[in-house]
C-alpha cells in the first residue's frame, strides 16, 4: 500500500528540508561557529521524517541525539530550533542545551538526552500516564543500534511489555555507534530480534524507503493506540557523516558509504515522484529552492540572534526553591 | 488539631492515603509497595482502596525512577519507593542526569514534581549494601531537594509537603524509626520544606543533627546540661537545598559547632555545613568544629562491629566537651 | 539418562543438608539470635545441590541472596558459613556480610550480592579473565526470577552472548520476588524465552527434579567450557518460606504452597532412591542422622564462637592505602 | 630521564603503553577504545599492538565497570574508559556498591586493582551531560581512590601508579587538557599516589585547587605578588583518599584558605577541605575560608552561560585578597 502522491510530496520536502538544514549545520559547525558537538542526520532523512509524519502532535516524541531533523518537523518554529543549536538567547530552551538537547514541550518533542537509552525509562512515564488520564498519546522513542546496550532498554520494554503501555521503540539502525558495527557489539543479526524475547511484536523495515517507514510505523502507533501496546522498529539506514559534524570516520569502508550514498532516501522518493506519480520536474526543483530559502532566512535568524542573558544560566533549577517560588 | 500517638511508618501511611484522597494525580509506584503494602510496610491499604493508583512493578530501579520523572512531566504527582536507599546506585543516572535537569532542561516550561521515598541508614544489621547513608551522593546535584525526618509528625508533614512540591525529591527514611510512636495530627497539614528546626535552644555550643543523631543529640544535651553546658539542637529537615541561615545563627550565637552524622564522615553532609559556617560566620566561631561520624568503613553486618562504627550519645557528649572546653 | 546411584545418594544427603541446615537457621533467625535479615532456600535444595554438583571447585560460582544452601556445598568448611550467618569473628567473612553476603574466594564462592543483579556484571569479569588466561572455567550465576527485571541483567547477556564468554544464567524461578509473582512483572510465559532475543540457547527444567537439574547443567557448563557462550536454565521451583525468615507471605495462597510441598524435591529424591535403585532405608535414614548431628556440631561451634572484634571493623578498607600498606 | 614535550592526552597514551608493556595482566575496555582508539584518541595504537588486550564494548557502562571489577579479582589490571565521567550515572551501582567494597566483602582476601579513566569538566560547549565534576559523588564512599592529574607529568605518572595501585581508581581527565602540551620523560615512572604536591611556595594565603583550577590558581597568584601577596598553592592530586597532612600544614603557615573548585558549590569537594581545616587547624585560621566554584546549576550549554557559571582566576584573586584583608 503506497502513500497517497500529496503525502509523498510532502514527505519529500521533510527530508529536503533536512538535508538542506543539516549540511547548513555541517558548515557553521565545522568553521567554529557552533559550539560544542553537533551529530548530523544526513542519509537518515526518511526513517526522521517518515516516523514523525506517523505520528499526531500530542504524541509524545524522544529524539535521540542525532534528532535536529525530527525536532525541525514537531512543530516547533525551527528558527528557535536552529537557534538553539547556535546556542543564542533565541534558542527554543534558551541556548542552555545546544544541539544535544532540544525540547519542546509544547509540541511534546521530550528532548534528547545525552545519556544513552535514559529516555527509554522516561518515555514509560509519559506513556503510563496516557493510560492513567485515559487518553491515546503514544510514546515514541528514536534510539540508535548502539543505545540498545544500555541497561535501561531492558527495564524500559520489559515493563511496556508487561503493561501493554503506548511505547513504540525506533531503532534507527544506522549500523554504527561511532565506529563499533552493531554486529561488533550486540549479538543479533538484526536488533529487532531482541524484541521476541519479550514478546513484543517487531520488524525490520527500509529505513531509506520512506513510505515503509510510515506504513510500519503508523500500524505500530495505532497498536499502541488501541491498547496493545508496545512494538519495536527498526529502521536500516546509514549516516553519511562521521558520527559528529568533524569525525573523519576513518573506521569505516569507503565502498559501504558510497554504497548507502547509492541508496539516498532523498533521491529515491524524488524518483518515485517523478517517475512513478509522474509529478513535472519544475514542482519538486520548487521545493528545492523553497527550502534553500527556508534555511538561509532561519540562518540568517541565528547569526543576527542576541548571545543569551547571563543571568539566565541561573534560572529555573528549581520551581518550588530559591528565585522562583 | 486532633492529635494521637501514631508510628512514624503509620505517619507516612496517613500522609500517603491523605494525598491520594485529595489529589487523583498522586499515585504510588515500586516493588511490592502494592498488593502487599511495601516491605516495610508503608504503603498498606492504598492498593485496596485504588489500585489503578497503587503499581507493583519488577526489579527495574531505573525503570521506576524513569517512569516518575515521565509521568511528573505530564502533570501527574508520582510517590516511588526504593525498597532501601543504596539501591537508588541503579538509578543514580535518573535522578542526577534526569529528574534533577528537567525543568533547566526544558527552559523552565516543565517541573518534576514527583517523590522517590528511600528507607535510609544503618542499625538494623542489613550490612554494607542495607544500611548506608545516601544523601552526599547527591548534595552536589542542584535540582534535587533532600528531605530528612526525623518524628511521626515531621514525617507526615513533610511528605504531604514533600508532595505537594514542584521538584524532585528524594525523602529519606530512617529505617530504625518505622516503630517508633509520636504525636500526629489526624488532619492532613505540611510542614514547611527548606526550613531547619530549633529543636532545643542553647548558649554554648550548636549540634546540627538529623534523623537517628536527633535523639542522641537530645541525649548528649541532657548530660550535657547536668554539667552545666547548654546545648543548642538544630535538626536540617531539608538537607538539600539547606536553610543556612537557620544553622548560621544558631552557630554564630554559640560561637561552637558538633555536626553529628550517619554516614562515612569524608565529605558527609557534615563537611557542607562546617564548610559554611566557616565561611558565613567564621569570627563567631570560638573553638574547632567537630563532626560526630559513622567511621570511614561499609557499614558491617555484626553487631558488634555495626555498632563500633555508628556514633553514639557519648561521641556526642565528647565532642561538645572538647570545643567548649577548647 | 539417570544420574550413578552413588551419586544420587552423594546428592540426597547435600540436599538434606541444606534442608536441616536452613531449618536450624529459621529457628536462630526468628528467636532472635541471628540479627538481620535471612533467606532460606527450604524447598529449592534440588536446583541449589543439582547446579553445585554439575560444577567443578575452580568454577566461579555467584550464588542468589538465598544462597546459604549453595555456600556450604562449593567446598568451604561449612560452620564457617553457619558462623558468618550469626555474625560471629569466626565467621568466613569475619562477620562484616552476615546472611547477605557469604563470600569464599579459596573455592570462588564470589558471594552474595545485596543489590540485584549487580553479580550478573561482575560474573562477566571472572568469564572474561578465563578467556584472557586460556583456561576453562565457567562463571555461574544464581539469579531469582524477580531479578531479572533489572538491567544489568541486559548488558550482561548482551556482551556474553556478543563475545561468547563461558557464563551460565541459573534462573531460579521459585515464582515470586518478594510478593509480585513473575508473571504480574514480566511478560513472558517462562522466563527462559528471554534469551532467546540474545540468541542464547535456554531450556526450563523442572528444579525439584535433582537429575533433571544436574544434567541441564552440565550440559550448559560443558558448551562454555568448549567456547560456544553463554546459556540460560530456568529452573522451576518454589521457596516454601517466607522472603525471608519471618514473613508470613499472605500474598500467596495456601493450596499453592501445599501443592509445591507435594513436589517435595527432599521426599523426592529418597523416593528414587529407594523404589528405583533399592537403596535400603537405613542407609537414608544414617544419613538424616547424620546430618543432624552435622549441623548440630556447628551450631554448637557458632554458639560457642567469639563475637568479631571490633577493631575488624576498620580493615580491608583499602589495599594499598592507611593500614594496611 | 629523557624530557620532551608531549600533550597530555599523549601522556596518558604513553603510560598505557608501557604498562601493557611491562605487564601482561593489563588491558583496556571500553566504547571504541580499540579499533579507534578511543572518542578523545587517549588509546590510539593499543589495539593495534594487542588485539586481544583491547576490547570494543557495546553501550554498557555497567557491563564495564562490572567487568573490570571481576577481571580484577581474578589478577588482571583493566584500565576501562567512560568515554565521559558524566556517564558514571549508569554505573554508578557498580563503582559505589561493588568495585569500592569488594575487599571488604572478602575479608581482605581479594584485592580490586583497576582503573576507571573519565574524561571530566566543562569548558568545552558540551552542556549538562558532557560537562559535570562527578568527584564529589564517590567521595563519601570508602574503598575508591579518585586521582586528578593537573598536568601531562603528572598525567603519565599518576596513571602508571594507579594501573599498580591494588584499589579501584577512578582517574579523572580534565577533557580541556588533552591537547596542552608539557615535559614528560620518555621513561616509565610513577607520581606518587596520596600525596599532595606544592605547586607554588608562599606565606600568606593557601589555594587548594585541582584540574583546571591550577592553571587559574597559578594566575592569580602572579597577580597577588604584584601586589605584594603571597600564595602558596596545593594541588591535591589524589582527592580521594585526601593528603590531609600537606594542606592542614600549609593552612597552619599562611592562617588563610582558598578553595579552587569546578563543580557546584554546596557538597564540592571544597567542603571537604573547608571542613577539614576547620577540625584540624583551626587555631591557625585567620581569616573565613573561601571557596570559589563554579555556580550551583546544571552546566549551560551556551559560551557566554557556561563561561558564567565556572570560575575564574579574576574570582580566585578576589577571594584571596578578601580573606587576606580580613
Ligand atoms: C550512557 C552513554 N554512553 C555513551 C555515550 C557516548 N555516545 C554518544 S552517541 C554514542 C553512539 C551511539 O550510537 P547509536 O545509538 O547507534 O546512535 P548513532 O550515533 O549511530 O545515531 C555514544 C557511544 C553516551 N552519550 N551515553
Ligand atoms: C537492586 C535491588 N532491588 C531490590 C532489592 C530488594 N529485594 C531483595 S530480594 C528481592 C526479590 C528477589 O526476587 P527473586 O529474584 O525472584 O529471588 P527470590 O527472593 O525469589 O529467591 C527484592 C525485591 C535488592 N536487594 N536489590
Ligand atoms: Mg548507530
Ligand atoms: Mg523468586
Amino acid at each position: 500500500m503506497a502513500l497517497l502522491k500529496e503525502r509523498l510530496l510532502d514527505l519529500y520536502y521533510k527530508m529536503v528540508l533536512i538535508r538542506e538544514f543539516e549540511e547548513v549545520m555541517d558548515i557553521y559547525a565545522k568553521n567554529g561557529t557552533i559550539p560544542g558537538f553537533v551529530h548530523l542526520g544526513i542519509g537518515q532523512e526518511a526513517s526522521q521524517a517518515g516516523i514523525v509524519d506517523a505520528l499526531k502532535e500530542t504524541d509524545y516524541k524522544y529524539p535521540d541525539h542525532r534528532g535536529h531533523g525530527v525536532s525541525i518537523l514537531c512543530g516547533t518554529d525551527r528558527k528557535l530550533v536552529m537557534a538553539e543549536i547556535f546556542g543564542k538567547g533565541t534558542g527554543i530552551n534558551g541556548g542552555r542545551g545546544g544541539s544535544m538537547h532540544i525540547n519542546d514541550i509544547k509540541v511534546r518533542n521530550m528532548g534528547f538526552n545525552g545519556i544513552q537509552g535514559s529516555t527509554t525509562v522516561t518515555a514509560l512515564g509519559t506513556a503510563f500516564a496516557s493510560v492513567y488520564k485515559g487518553n491515546k498519546d503514544v510514546s515514541v522513542i528514536f534510539m540508535g543500534d548502539g543505545t540498545l546496550g544500555e541497561g535501561a532498554c531492558h527495564e524500559s520494554i520489559n515493563m511496556a511489555a508487561t503493561w501493554k503501555l503506548p511505547v513504540l521503540y525506533c531503532v534507527i539502525n544506522n549500523q554504527y555507534a561511532i565506529s563499533t558495527h552493531y554486529r561488533e557489539s550486540h549479538p543479533q543479526k538484526q536488533l529487532a530480534t531482541w524484541a521476541d524475547g519479550y514478546g513484543v511484536p517487531n520488524e525490520v523495515v527500509d529505513g531509506n524507503d520512506v513510505e515503509a517507514v510510515v506504513e510500519a510505523t503508523e500500524r505500530a502507533v495505532e497498536r499502541a493506540r488501541n491498547g496493545d501496546g508496545p512494538t519495536l522498529i527498526e529502521y536500516m539506514t546509514y549516516r553519511w557523516q562521521g558520527h559528529f559534524a568533524g569525525d573523519p570516520a576513518a573506521y569505516r569502508p569507503d565502498e559501504e558509504l558510497q554504497e548507502w550514498k547509492n541508496k539516498c532516501p532523498v533521491k529515491r522518493t524524488k524518483a518515485r515522484l517523478l517517475d512513478v506519480h509522474g509529478f513535472p520536474e519544475k514542482i519538486l526543483s520548487d521545493i528545492e529552492k523553497k527550502v534553500v530559502d527556508e534555511v538561509q532566512s532561519m540562518l540568517k535568524f541565528c547569526l543576527e540572534s542576541p548571545e543569551p542573558d547571563t543571568k539566565e544560566a541561573l534560572k529555573h533549577v528549581y520551581a518550588g526553591f530559591g528565585e522562583e517560588i | 488539631m486532633s492529635m494521637r500517638k501514631i508510628s512514624f511508618g503509620k505517619a507516612i501511611n496517613e500522609a500517603l492515603h491523605q494525598e491520594m484522597e485529595r489529589d487523583d494525580s498522586v499515585f504510588i509506584i515500586g516493588e511490592d509497595v502494592a498488593k502487599m503494602g511495601g516491605d516495610f510496610g508503608v504503603t498498606r491499604g492504598i492498593w485496596q482502596k485504588w489500585p489503578d493508583r497503587a503499581k507493583d512493578t519488577a526489579l527495574s530501579e531505573s525503570a521506576i525512577i524513569g517512569l516518575a520523572s515521565g509521568a511528573a512531566v505530564c502533570g501527574l504527582r508520582p510517590v516511588a519507593e526504593l525498597m532501601f536507599a543504596d539501591f537508588i546506585g541503579v538509578a543514580f543516572d535518573q535522578l542526577v542526569n534526569n529528574a534533577a535537569k528537567l525543568r533547566y532542561m526544558f527552559n523552565g516550561e516543565v517541573s518534576c514534581p514527583m517523590v522517590v521515598r528511600a528507607p535510609t541508614g544503618s542499625g538494623i544489621r542489613t550490612a554494607y549494601h542495607h544500611s548506608q547513608s545516601v544523601e552526599p551522593w547527591f548534595m552536589n546535584v542542584p535540582g534535587l531537594v533532600i528531605v530528612a525526618p526525623s518524628t511521626p509528625y515531621e514525617a507526615k508533614g513533610l511528605l504531604i509537603a514533600s508532595i505537594r512540591n514542584e521538584d524532585p525529591v528524594i525523602f529519606l527514611e530512617h529505617k530504625s524509626f518505622y516503630s517508633i510512636k509520636g504525636d500526629v495530627p489526624e488532619e492532613s497539614y505540611e510542614v514547611e520544606l527548606f526550613k531547619a528546626e530549633v529543636k532545643r535552644e542553647g548558649r554554648d555550643v550548636t549540634i546540627v543533627a538529623t534523623m537517628s543523631m536527633v535523639a542522641l543529640a537530645e541525649k548528649a544535651a541532657e548530660k550535657l546540661a547536668e554539667e552545666g553546658i547548654s546545648v543548642e539542637i538544630i535538626d536540617p529537615r531539608t538537607l538539600f537545598p539547606l536553610d543556612k541561615d537557620t544553622i548560621n545563627r544558631s552557630v554564630a550565637k554559640t560561637g561552637r559547632l558538633v555536626i553529628a552524622q550517619e554516614g562515612p564522615k569524608v565529605m558527609g553532609f557534615g563537611a557542607e555545613i562546617a564548610a559554611m559556617v566557616v565561611e558565613d560566620v567564621f569570627e563567631y566561631l570560638k573553638a574547632p568544629v567537630k563532626r560526630v561520624t559513622t567511621m570511614d568503613v561499609p557499614i558491617p553486618f555484626s553487631p558488634v562491629l555495626e555498632d563500633y562504627v555508628v556514633p553514639t550519645d557519648v561521641d556526642i557528649t565528647e565532642a561538645c566537651k572538647a570545643v567548649v572546653e577548647f
